[in-house]
């Protein structure tokens, strides 16, 4: 009897029965929004699918999204993904380190030629030759080339991969650049965010693996099923908004009463992401929900928006001195014109006299 | 309760959501007692409340049927006081990772697959191997 | 002196014979000269909103547009933006805003000077207060210089140069004034070298309404007052500010100033006309270069004087009367009160126009709009708003307070075959003085 | 988010820049002219002119009912859509947070329903407003490009400001962005055309108020 690799029998040999991928497949059509009659298609498709080789790169980052994706080790629905791929070079979780760990990495791109996924957290810092970061002496830029060369699509995870995140925040010292910018012509999906919420990494990685190409994407590259809505939009305390409702402050009537928190500068209404749905912690919570505006972290630029206490309709940058000098200069203007008006009058004025004469 | 985070519980509101899928739900039921073609509600990714579910679960009530599943974390079925309204809600981690309603006259998740009827035959065919220690091949299906 | 049309077909007359760029600049330069302060808040402040057509009598009476009043400064509004508002230098630097045509100015004239009786009804109008009608009149100072006036006020213009009145020379003054007086048994009194009150006159005087000349005289006399008509300043009228003939009207109102300080009189009482209350009671320190040493005050103001002050009784009427508000006496010169109390001394029943007081409507002929033959047909539509508040009130008798009104009023009457008199507060007065 | 950030950003430093020259050059400019004093003795008791200046400014919010048989449509559209604007301006939420970034000032708001209520009622206003300067001939003849540039760089701002209070037309961030842009045009042109009546109505009202209040009549 020939070995059957795929995930069904996986699965099987371990004793998990096809339930398994029925609940795995409704979980991921329940958060990617798809229609309650693909659950059967997803779970077919995963069950048939064989384990997925992952090749993960960390540039310039954190680690928050390693973090934020395994942050549950519990054999549970969320991260039963874990059993679907098979994580063949990732530099913080692998055992080995050094040489042999740059060798599982190629070992991988040779086995799975034009089959593997790269996943790219941190941005990729291209300036001076890319030289500020680098991996056993090859740098990021390089790196991320000669792995993609052969891949079968790229996911961006996290904020610095897909937008360049804090690296890229002014000045951007090291020139740090979103890993869209040296894809070429890969598929590529932006998983966004400060860190990113782990299950819309699931659902897109899953989507994958069962239907085989890449879930719809936003103009930004992200999965409009997890970027698709603002914050705002979907939000609990959206009706406060509407009744004009609002925390003045983080510790005054209205923060305590739970009102909305666009006046201290609460990003949600341009901020496209999962959080106000899916919320963190296996849902226990989300920033607004624990008192808090959101920051905008899954957006470009989020660094850079003039502060996060900064209400949205304020406008950026100091006001003050410009608007003192543009007073300044519109006096001196309209001083001038009416100088020149004066004059004007006077030496007309005096071509009358000469008239008169 | 002084703190902040306490009392934005308390204050969560009910926004009406539990009646809007009450009244999906009765349309779904009603075509589905029709027709026979089920359907399911998806209350993923709603903007519920606590209160809302609580609201929810309330009018819907509890029926005749029940089970827990345990499979890659715990599940929970049950049909509704409304034959044919079913209850599915699977736990992640830490909390509810989909709660679904679904209409129809048993929900797939309770059945098992011929596929795994398969695998379980063997299996059971060695079970009684190991016990009577005697070759019995399994039917061919 | 020639009547023309202009290639649209709009009539104009032109004095003089010079270039057009020559008219042109002319009337550029003067439009320049006038824009002071006010006049350029009011020049930077139009919405277009159109409120103000709701007030013209010759916009209302023949729904033409181009009656609107704001429509008529409309050369003296593009000179402004081009010469003088804050941005001028900037219009001018990239040609934003184009100079003045002779063409436009020939088509304006009309506009400025046959279709604005410059009686401000629209200034009440205009939401945010544009004194339209003082523009207006500055507007015509450009116009005089270039030689863009209608031929009948041009020629008023000259007379008054040349005979110190369009009404008749200042040689004839005293033989009229005297004449009258023999004529209608009340002493006179002519270029008496010393006096507390000089009285002056408008054209209505020498010519319609010489009996106003004594009429006067009888209510001074009544009172004991010491009083003198001057051939050395007599004409009030002054038509160099209805024309806007600046030069002219510095000489007319110099003249009746001085020689009322030359006689040392404490007052100079204007005839009832209402022009020269704007050129005299407002304008005068303008050119007299401070304050007016001789207190200036209408007919009106002064019968309300010597009424209200009990210096004279007045015989009742116990009838009804409606009254016309003259513009420039109203309106624009704020004695609102005065000629009501003294129809009420003569036992007259004022029934009110609906639009009365600041808000009543011009006679038709202000501004030489009745010397101007050429309006004449714009100005009898106009009387019909005239002749219907008449009608409505219905009343015994019809007054009012300016000789020019009057003679609109009569002319209009006249033209409309309408048999209605109308009557001088004045004559009323002197009419009926108790003994 | 970046035609958001720019239209925060450098956009509305240099449109509010812009506005803030553009209005001082236009009042300076006018006010810097010389006076005409007037010399005559005013009437007697006639008010302060600073008073009668006052007294004008509010004389004039209401005109006589004489014009308003004619005017009617005019003044009362002219209000709905002022106090329209007025609401929708200053009492919608985030507008006073912007208010308050530049001048450190705010007051309570209404809710979001009131204020896009309002916003829409403004926005047919202003739509009647154009129709009636298109089909009056009076209108017709005396507008100019600035009667229609204002107008619409009036118009767009509400309707935008709409669009994104109701998201619709485009992403929220966009239509934001659309918005505060829209709203850069409206200061960049404010002091140059007709806008700038948000100022010169006191100078106006104030100048013949001053005129009429010397001598003693009635505006």
């Amino acid at each position: 009897m020939k070995h059957d690799d795929t995930l069904a029998a996986e699965l099987e040999r371990r004793g998990v029965s096809r339930r398994a991928f029925l609940k795995f497949g409704s979980y991921i059509a329940s958060i990617m929004a798809l229609p309650p009659s693909s659950v059967e298609a997803l779970a077919e498709g995963l069950a048939a699918a064989r384990r997925q080789s992952v090749i993960w790169l960390s540039f310039q980052e954190c680690t928050g999204c390693t973090e934020s994706f395994t942050r549950s080790f519990a054999p549970t629905i969320e991260n039963l993904i874990f059993d679907f791929i098979s994580l063949d070079y990732h530099h913080t979780l692998m055992a080995v380190s050094g040489e042999a760990a740059e060798e599982a990495r190629k070992e991988a791109m040779a086995a799975n030629k034009g089959k593997y996924i790269v996943v790219v957290d941190g941005s990729v810092p291209i300036k001076d030759g890319g030289v500020y970061s680098a991996i056993a002496g090859v740098t990021n830029k390089q790196m991320l080339e000669d792995t993609l060369k052969d891949a079968f699509a790229v996911v961006a995870v996290g904020t610095c991969a897909s937008f360049g995140g804090i690296p890229k925040a002014n000045p951007n010292p090291t020139g740090a650049v979103a890993v869209s910018e040296l894809v070429g012509g890969k598929p590529l999906i932006n998983i966004s965010g400060c860190p990113p919420i782990a299950e819309a990494m699931t659902g897109a990685l899953s989507y994958l693996l069962s239907f085989g190409k890449i879930p719809e994407l936003d103009h930004l590259g992200r999965p409009k099923a997890f970027f698709g809505e603002t914050i705002h939009d979907r939000c609990y305390r959206r009706p406060f908004y509407e009744r004009g409702l609002f925390a003045d402050g983080f510790d005054d009537h209205g923060a305590r009463q739970g009102y909305c928190l666009y006046k201290v500068g609460c990003k949600g209404p341009v901020t496209y992401n999962a959080c106000a749905t899916m919320k963190w912690n296996g849902g226990v919570s989300f920033p607004i929900q624990s008192g808090h505006g959101c920051l905008g972290c899954s957006e470009p630029n989020f660094w850079d928006q003039g502060g996060f206490y900064r209400p949205l309709p304020t406008p950026l940058g100091a006001m003050g001195p410009a608007l003192a000098g543009a007073a300044v200069a519109g006096a001196a203007l309209g001083v001038g014109a009416a100088l020149s008006a004066r004059r004007h009058q006077k030496t007309y004025l005096a071509s009358l006299e000469k008239e008169k004469e | 309760m002084t703190s902040a985070c306490a009392s934005t519980e308390n204050l969560e509101p009910e926004t009406g959501f539990a009646d809007a899928i009450i009244w999906e739900t009765l349309a779904k039921l009603t075509h589905f007692a029709a027709s026979g073609e089920a359907s399911t509600i998806d209350l993923g990714g709603l903007p519920m409340s606590n209160r809302d579910r609580a609201a929810l679960d309330d009018l819907l009530g509890r029926g005749e049927v029940s089970a827990t599943l345990d499979v890659i974390g715990r599940s929970e079925v049950w049909e509704t006081q409304f034959a044919g309204v079913w209850r599915v809600r699977h736990h992640g981690a830490e909390g509810i990772a989909t709660d679904l309603i679904e209409i129809t006259v048993c929900p797939r998740i309770l059945s098992a697959d011929r596929r795994d009827a398969e695998t379980a035959a063997r299996r059971l065919a060695e079970a009684l191997e190991r016990k009577h220690g005697i070759a019995e091949t399994a039917h061919e299906t | 002196m020639t009547a023309k049309t202009t290639a649209s077909g709009v009539a104009y007359d032109v004095q003089g014979d010079r270039a057009d760029s020559e008219r042109r600049d002319a009337a550029m330069q003067a439009f320049v000269r006038d824009f002071a302060r006010t006049a350029a808040i009011h020049m930077e402040s139009c919405l277009r909103c159109g409120m103000c057509a709701t007030a013209c009598q010759f916009y209302v009476t023949t729904g033409d547009p181009k009656y609107t009043p704001i429509n008529k400064l409309r050369p003296f509004e593009q000179a402004y933006h081009r010469h003088i508002g804050p941005f001028a230098p900037i219009y001018r630097l990239f040609g934003l805003k184009s100079n003045v045509s002779i063409e436009m100015l020939q088509e304006w004239e009309a506009l400025i000077y046959d279709a604005c009786s410059l009686c401000g009804r629209c200034t009440l109008a205009c939401p945010m207060g544009i004194d339209i009608s003082e523009l207006i009149k500055e507007a015509r100072h450009g116009m005089y210089k270039a030689g863009l006036v209608p031929d009948r006020l041009e020629l008023m213009d000259r007379t008054t140069k040349a005979w110190g009145s369009p009404a008749s020379p200042s040689d004839d003054f005293a033989d009229i004034v005297r004449d009258t007086g023999e004529e209608n048994g009340v002493p006179v009194n002519v270029d008496l070298p010393k006096a507390d009150y000089v009285i002056t006159v408008a054209p209505a005087e020498l010519t319609e309404h010489t009996k106003a000349l004594t009429d006067i005289a009888k209510i001074l006399n009544k009172i004991g007052a010491s009083w003198t008509y001057s051939t050395a300043g007599f004409e009030a009228s002054n038509i160099g500010y209805i024309n806007g003939d600046l030069d002219l009207q510095e000489k007319m109102t110099r003249k009746i100033i001085d020689n009322a300080v030359a006689v040392g009189a404490h007052t100079l009482i204007l005839p009832e006309c209402g022009h020269a209350y704007g050129a005299a009671r407002w304008e005068a320190s303008r050119w007299y270069g401070k304050k007016v040493p001789v207190r200036v005050i209408h007919m009106t103001e002064f019968l309300a004087e010597v009424v209200n002050g009990g210096k004279v009784k007045l015989k009742k009427f116990g009838e009804t009367t409606s009254f016309h508000d003259p513009c420039q006496l109203v309106r624009r010169g704020g004695v609102k009160q005065a000629p009501r109390d003294v129809l009420k001394a003569l036992g007259l029943e004022l029934k009110e126009f609906e639009d009365h007081g600041e808000l009543g409507w011009c006679c038709g002929g202000g501004g030489g709009v009745v010397s101007n033959v050429r309006a004449d047909p714009l100005r009898f539509k106009a009387f019909e708003i005239k002749r219907k508040q008449v009608e409505d009130a219905n009343t015994q008798h019809f007054v009012t307070a300016c000789g020019q009104c009057r003679i609109t009023l009569t002319l209009g009457a006249k033209h409309a075959k309408w048999d209605q008199k109308v009557e001088s507060l004045l004559e009323l007065v002197a009419d009926n003085l108790e003994d | 988010m970046d035609l958001l950030a720019f239209a925060r950003g450098p956009a509305l430093s240099f449109s509010l820049a812009i506005f803030v020259l553009g209005v001082i050059w236009r009042l300076v400019g006018v006010l810097a002219l010389s006076p005409w004093n007037d010399l005559s003795p005013p009437r007697e008791g006639a008010p302060p002119n600073w008073l009668s200046a006052i007294q004008a400014v509010f004389r004039k919010m209401i005109p006589h009912r004489t014009f308003l048989t004619a005017g009617m449509f005019t003044t009362a559209n002219g209000y709905v859509f002022h106090i329209g604007l007025a609401i929708v301006v200053l009492l919608f939420v985030p507008h006073i947070l912007f208010i308050r970034s530049l001048f450190g000032v705010s007051w309570p708001g209404l809710p979001n329903g009131v204020v896009f209520g309002v916003g829409a009622l403004t926005a047919a206003s202003l739509l009647a407003a154009l129709a009636y300067r298109l089909t009056s001939p009076v209108l017709k003849l005396i507008s100019r490009p600035n009667d229609y540039i204002s107008w619409l760089l009036t118009f767009v701002p509400v309707v935008t400001g709409l669009a994104a209070a109701a998201h619709v037309g485009a992403r929220y961030e966009t239509l934001l962005a659309l918005h505060v842009l829209s709203i850069c045009a409206f200061l960049i042109w404010f002091p140059f055309g007709k806008l700038m009546h948000a100022f010169l109505f006191v100078l106006s009202r104030g100048a013949t108020g001053v005129r009429f209040g010397h001598r003693g009549a009635q505006l």
